[in-house]
């Protein structure tokens, strides 16, 4: 029995280890998920290790997360077992898991890798831990994580076929090295860790466990053995992988290994190092390997364009008919900014000459507006600025949620559904085919970085177009049709003009023919010789496709122009409707009066 | 003869916000016949509601009271109670107008406005096309003007490319205000002739004339407004005796 | 300081009293060879600072204090001891006079006795404290 | 048994650290003991507390002497330390309003409720550099008549409260009590609580946390007032935790913060522009700087937060031990991403001379067929 404190203090030892229980309880939590669900990102209380953030913390976490002291660890840094950081994290996992270091990848259980995976073809007995300094494959196209988010969970991915787009456009070929985005399982875009890609097909469908562990970012992220892994690619234009022609290792010999520069004069070695002293000892199983080597895949040059010729012209599917007679059918829609929703409607509106609610102060911005287009027909929607047609416009699209109303599109469950009521994922995609939008700004509607092509391979990969030459083809179609000349599909829309610009967007919101085409103050901002090409453009186009339209617009000329009928709105409420030509020769109310007046003037 | 167009006590005001409210009466209950094949020339003065009795059987003035009945093949319909949507329909298939002034819009070429016009009427695009040319040669429209833009073109030839819109595949009735008047002596012949080919093919047409001799010549029958009713009706020579 | 001590008032006490005091007067405790199980710690661990903000009165973490925590049985009795730091000696040392006042042992009115003394200490730093910072307050002339 | 190269590295790793160790601890000049440091480096040491987010002077203190004084490696070290040890237990929500005052300043009135107390400061002392050979000799100090401390002195009211009585100020006080979020164990990603947001600022690394104040009022992309700062405290604020046999709160001790609070001027169009909305800062240790930061930021955040990049920059770029560790990953050996690039290059310089300009040749395909 002891009888003094400090020998009691001495007795009992607290356990000192890299990471508490708790915290690996928690990894392995995120490991499981990353497992059920490859490629996605699963977020992680990552903890900070006794290596720099960026030094593979992540990697180390999770190899932490899963090892025991039974066993057996390889560390590799670039494919060399003998690289400073490879040696430092080696030492400190053996140290504190009293695993056993390891430098052969067949004895090894666990292998810690920095941008490589081992040329040794692995088995069902390994887990591979890559070290992750970005994990996040969209950061290129969106910076804003709260976007990527959305993108990821919304398969969304058209942005960064665009990158492969230009990158081809401009390049001739696609220039991304390593850490080539991937579409694993055939839903998540996943970024491999800054592996080449030599290394990207020995993922696809392979035997063993990849683990990826983001430190920094705080992530993990897995391809469980046996799951599809394509790295993203156009159907015809084939992915390649790192190649110098006539090259072989300087030590070994070999030309199917991944080579690095031997030094200054020009020659090459195996990048990894364990792989080479054992062909050099002849301890490999060369054949096998051979076998997995992605020779297949070499880059050839005539390959790259070779499927253009043969691109047949798109033609649209045949719209289906037998629905409602309208294609978009709206009906009560209202906005309300402020408190009170529906209740702050009483008091506002024309014959009360405000758009401010007396009870609590919301601006009533619209209330109980209903229209609906026939296909082939074009519907106005006219008044002042603030009269409340553009908050209509962008409850429909989507931008604003409405306070009140529906909006059903017959394209839709045969308009049975209120579209609004469709979870966000849906409502986006709608305005991909089903409901396209041209702003009056074309920068909202366009990426002005991008060429003009790129803008309409926006459009099209997110409708799941995957062949890079029928993209080019219906991109130049539809350029010729808005009259940008050809010479200029591949600039990017930042050189266009305010005109140019704005049959950019209409080329790209047509791209997929959608049924319904919503056009807000098309051409405000354009000189009036330009708005009037633009507007002669349009009229056609609507006409040539049967398209079921609605134009915002304050000016009368731009109405009368593009529609057959048209709804007046005054502060916020529908004041009067009718064919055009009626309200503009014989307008009934007041204000419709007096806007008729102004435009004479 | 059957009945195309049948106008009931039709009544028109217009009540001007913009200048103080003021009330102006334009037609004081209207009484008007067309049948198929039969041409109805609008008489009076100006100001006798002639134009207005045009448009606002076309809708693009909306009557106050009264029916305008079209007979079409599938039945009887009253325009002034036609939602706009249906109303947009008949116009472009059943209702043709030519104004004085061609309303084309910019950029747009001669050929493309009226086969567009014969687009509306349900010919398909390569039918439209050699529709449109045989209406605008049959108008003496120089071939070379038939892609420019219809900004450029003169009144007269304007007015020839409104004319070939409106009568090419001539619709069940065709209302005309003044669709002559910028022609000269060779055109005009050209157009009056073609106009008068239409009623031929069983059109009904509603027209209003400035020149007396157009209307002899073609009219069968005269309508004379007066004060915004329709007060005599009768063949030419009848009604025109009076009034010139 | 004559009214009774809580627990919870010895319990923070304790666990600023210095370490030398403390281990002495828990070796003092055991040595008549009372039966002592330590059932938890000392352990080293964090408290994580839990603040409410006065302005949206929104809760936040505000970040991690370093602290020990001990728990012993003595003589039948818990005792249990937190303090700041990652002292394990005085930890333990606090759970075990915790439980000596428990268990209403021997010793009870000496660690309570010890609890003043640091009670006492504290003031004295205190009023010291205030001695050294009074002179930097900026003294206004009165509006009268 | 097969290969078992590793040769290289660890030779020279051991060498480097070795390098380290004689010329820090065998140094000719007297040893730093932890209670050396704690004292004369008082506010790098409550630095490297806030920013590693770990309050125990002591292993601060030891960190900065084994990382040679950088702080960010010495939070480094704290941080991964950290990661050893168990969570105890969370404390009760603590009132900031319980502090005793060790400074504290109003700026914004010129006699507030309770003293301007100016406390340990060479704020209002000029800065000229002292070169003493020598510890200076202590300076005779005059005998004064110190009344005793009085509550009002010792937790004056905060000027916030003055600016609820005068009405001035929009009461946005909770009442749903939200759970905190715990940003060391659930990563924040934007949209995030305000709590993810406050605790990233309160451990950020203190000149990114300043920089992006900086940024905010004088960048091309910052839209944040000069505000105007309504009080500045530090002081010491009791921990609290729960007895888990009483379930009664034990006070274990104090620990020292800084606290701001930051005056902000409503205009936007959904604000009430006849009121003013105030920003929290608050952090361990003795460190102004980032307490004064975080509050204008705060109310940055909360204005603008969610309608720019505001809250993203907060969450994920602040931290001192993110954004240095992934720089210095950049000297760890790069060779096989780098042979990746140059492949790269090379490849497209075969398609320049093979073609002429590759985006109009493929434009042109296209262009004869129309």
């Amino acid at each position: 029995m002891p009888t003094s404190t400090m020998d009691l203090v001495a007795e009992l030892e607290q356990d000192t280890s890299l990471l508490d229980e708790g915290a690996k309880r928690e990894i392995r939590r995120a490991i499981l998920t990353a497992v059920c669900v490859p490629g996605y990102q699963v977020p992680f209380g990552s903890r900070e290790m006794p290596v720099a953030r960026g030094w593979g913390s992540g990697g180390l976490q999770v190899t932490l997360g899963v090892i025991g002291p039974t066993d057996t660890i390889k560390v590799i840094d670039q494919g060399d077992d003998a690289g400073v950081n490879a040696t430092n994290l080696r030492r400190m996992i053996a140290f504190s898991t009293g695993a056993e270091p390891t430098a052969d990848s067949r004895e090894a259980t666990v292998i810690q890798t920095r941008h490589r995976v081992p040329e040794e073809v692995l088995s069902k007995q390994h887990i591979l831990v890559f070290q992750v300094p970005v994990p996040e494959p969209l950061r290129g196209v969106e910076k804003s994580v709260a976007e990527a988010a959305r993108m990821h969970a919304e398969a969304d991915y058209a942005k960064i076929w665009v990158s492969l787009y230009e990158d081809l456009v401009r390049n001739g070929l696609i220039t991304k090295s390593g850490g080539y985005p991937l579409l694993v399982n055939g839903r998540y875009v996943m970024a491999p860790s800054p592996i080449p890609r030599w290394d990207v097909p020995r993922l696809h469908q392979a035997e063993h466990l990849n683990l990826f562990g983001a430190g920094r970012e705080k992530k993990i992220y897995a391809i469980p053995p046996h799951t599809d892994v394509a790295p993203l690619a156009f159907d015809d234009v084939p992915f390649e992988v790192e190649h110098a022609p006539g090259a072989r290792c300087q030590l070994c010999g070999s030309d199917d290994v991944f080579l690095v520069d031997a030094g200054t004069d020009g020659g090459y070695v195996c990048s990894d190092t364990e792989w080479c002293t054992r062909v050099r000892e002849k301890d490999a199983d060369l054949s096998n390997h051979r076998d997995h080597a992605p020779l297949d895949l070499l880059p050839d040059p005539a390959a790259r364009m070779a499927q253009g010729a043969d691109v047949q012209p798109w033609v649209p599917p045949a719209r289906v008919t037998g629905g409602p007679e309208w294609a978009l059918r709206v009906t009560g829609i209202g906005k309300v900014h402020g408190a009170g929703g529906a209740d702050a409607v009483a008091g506002t509106g024309p014959e009360y000459g405000t758009a401010i609610s007396p009870a609590t102060r919301a601006v009533v911005a619209a209330w109980d507006v209903s229209f609906d287009v026939a296909p082939g027909e074009a519907l106005g929607l006219i008044g002042e600025s603030g009269s409340g047609k553009s908050t209509v416009l962008s409850c429909v699209i989507g931008d604003q949620p409405a306070t009140a109303g529906q909006v059903y599109l017959a394209g839709v469950d045969d308009g049975r559904t209120d579209v609004l009521r469709l979870p966000d994922m849906a409502r986006r995609k709608l305005r991909i085919d089903g409901m396209a939008v041209v702003h009056q700004d074309p920068a909202e509607g366009l990426n002005l970085g991008v060429t003009a092509g790129g803008n309409i391979a926006e459009q099209l990969t997110a409708a799941g177009w995957r062949g890079f030459h029928a993209i080019r083809r219906r991109a130049a179609e539809l350029l010729e049709r808005v009259e940008v000349p050809l010479s200029r599909m591949d600039d990017p829309v930042r050189t266009f003009s305010g005109g140019m610009r704005q049959r950019v967007q209409i080329a790209k919101a047509l791209a997929t023919d959608p049924p319904v085409l919503l056009l807000d103050e098309p051409t405000t901002g354009l000189d009036a010789s330009v708005a009037a090409g633009v507007l002669d453009l349009l009229r056609g186009l609507l006409a040539e496709r049967d398209v079921a339209a609605v134009v915002v617009s304050h000016d009368f000329a731009v109405i009368e122009a593009l529609t057959d009928r048209t709804v007046v709105m005054q502060l916020g409420r529908v004041v009067e409707h009718g064919l055009t030509d009626q309200l503009f020769h014989d307008p009934h109310h007041p204000y419709t009066q007096r806007l008729v007046a102004a435009a004479r003037r | 003869m059957a009945s195309v167009l049948s106008v009931r006590e039709l009544r028109k005001s217009f009540v001007l916000h913009t200048i103080d409210g003021r009330t102006v009466s334009s037609l004081h209950g209207v009484d008007l016949e067309v049948s198929a094949g039969e041409h109805v020339a609008l008489a009076g003065p100006s100001g006798a509601g002639k134009s207005s009795l045009l448009r606002c059987v076309y809708r693009t003035y909306l009557p106050d009271s009264g029916q305008v009945w079209l007979h079409t093949a599938a039945g009887e319909v009253e325009l002034t109670g036609l939602p706009d949507r249906a109303m947009a329909r008949l116009r472009g298939r059943e209702i043709g107008y030519v104004s004085q002034f061609l309303s084309a819009p910019p950029r747009t070429g001669p050929l493309e406005v009226v086969a567009a016009a014969a687009r509306r009427r349900g010919l398909d695009r390569p039918e439209a096309r050699e529709a449109a040319a045989t209406a605008l040669r049959r108008l003496n429209l120089d071939e070379t003007l038939w892609d420019v833009d219809c900004g450029v073109l003169s009144g007269g030839e304007r007015q020839r490319v409104n004319l070939a819109a409106g009568t090419v595949r001539p619709p069940r009735l065709l209302l005309l205000d003044e669709p002559v008047s910028a022609l000269d002596p060779a055109n005009r012949e050209a157009a009056l002739d073609l106009i008068g080919s239409l009623t031929a093919q069983g059109v009904a047409v509603l027209a209003v004339f400035h020149d007396m001799d157009a209307m002899r010549r073609l009219a069968s029958r005269v309508v004379l407004m007066s004060g915004g009713l329709a007060e005599r009706s009768g063949t030419p020579d009848d009604v025109l005796a009076g009034v010139a | 300081m004559t009214e009774v001590m809580t627990r919870e008032q010895r319990c923070g006490l304790l666990a600023e009293a210095e370490t030398e005091e403390l281990v002495a007067l828990a070796d003092e405790c055991l040595t008549d060879g009372v039966p002592l199980r330590v059932l938890s710690g000392p352990e080293v661990g964090v408290i994580a600072a839990q603040v409410r903000e006065p302005v949206l009165a929104e809760r936040f973490l505000l970040g991690d204090v370093l602290a020990c925590r001990a728990e012993v049985e003595l003589a039948g009795h818990r005792g249990w001891s937190i303090r700041m730091g990652d002292d394990r000696a005085a930890t333990l040392a606090a759970a075990v006079l915790d439980a000596e006042v428990q268990g209403a042992r021997p010793r009870s009115a000496r660690v309570e006795q010890l609890c003043r003394e640091v009670a006492r200490r504290r003031a004295e730093r205190d009023a010291a404290e205030w001695a050294e910072l009074a002179p930097t307050i900026v003294e206004f002339e009165e509006l009268t | 048994m097969g290969y078992s190269g590793a040769r290289g590295g660890l030779e020279a790793i051991l060498a480097a650290e070795d390098l380290v160790r004689r010329a820090r601890d065998q140094a000719d000049a007297p040893w730093a003991p932890t209670g050396q440091i704690t004292a004369r480096f008082r506010l790098a040491v409550d630095r490297v507390m806030g920013e590693g987010g770990i309050y125990h002077e002591p292993t601060a203190a030891a960190a900065l002497r084994q990382a040679e004084g950088d702080p960010l490696e010495a939070s480094h070290l704290v941080r991964a330390h950290r990661t050893t040890l168990p969570r105890l237990a969370v404390s009760e929500p603590t009132d900031p309003d319980e502090m005793i005052v060790l400074r504290r300043i109003v700026p914004a009135y010129r006699a507030p409720e309770g003293p301007q107390l100016l406390g340990r400061t060479t704020d209002y002392t000029g800065r000229l550099l002292e070169q003493p050979a020598d510890r200076p000799e202590p300076q005779p100090r005059e005998p004064r008549d110190v009344r005793e401390r009085t509550e009002g002195q010792r937790r004056p009211g905060r000027f916030l409260d003055l600016l609820r009585k005068l009405d001035l100020v929009t009461d946005q006080r909770r009442r749903d009590d939200p759970e905190p979020v715990d940003i060391t164990r659930k990563p924040p990603r934007p949209p995030a609580a305000r709590s993810a947001v406050l605790s990233s600022m309160a451990r950020a690394e203190t000149g990114g946390l300043v920089a992006m104040w900086y940024r905010s009022i004088l960048g091309p992309d910052g839209h944040v007032h000069e505000v105007t700062m309504g009080e500045i405290r530090h002081g010491r604020l009791p921990l609290r935790v729960r007895h888990p046999h009483t379930g009664n709160p034990v006070d274990v001790g104090e620990f020292r913060v800084t606290e701001a609070e930051a005056i902000e001027n409503l205009d936007g169009p959904d604000e009430d522009r006849t009121k003013l909305d105030v920003g929290y800062g608050l952090c361990f240790g003795h460190n102004e700087r980032k307490a004064i930061a975080m509050a204008s930021m705060d109310i940055a955040n909360r204005r603008f937060g969610r309608s720019g990049p505001l809250e993203q920059l907060l969450l994920l770029t602040v931290d001192g031990l993110d954004s240095a560790g992934f720089l210095e990953h950049l000297k760890l050996p790069h060779y096989v991403t780098f042979r990746s690039i140059v492949e790269r290059k090379q490849a497209m310089r075969v398609v320049a001379e093979t073609s002429a300009v590759p985006a109009v040749r493929l434009a042109d395909q296209f262009a004869k067929e129309f």
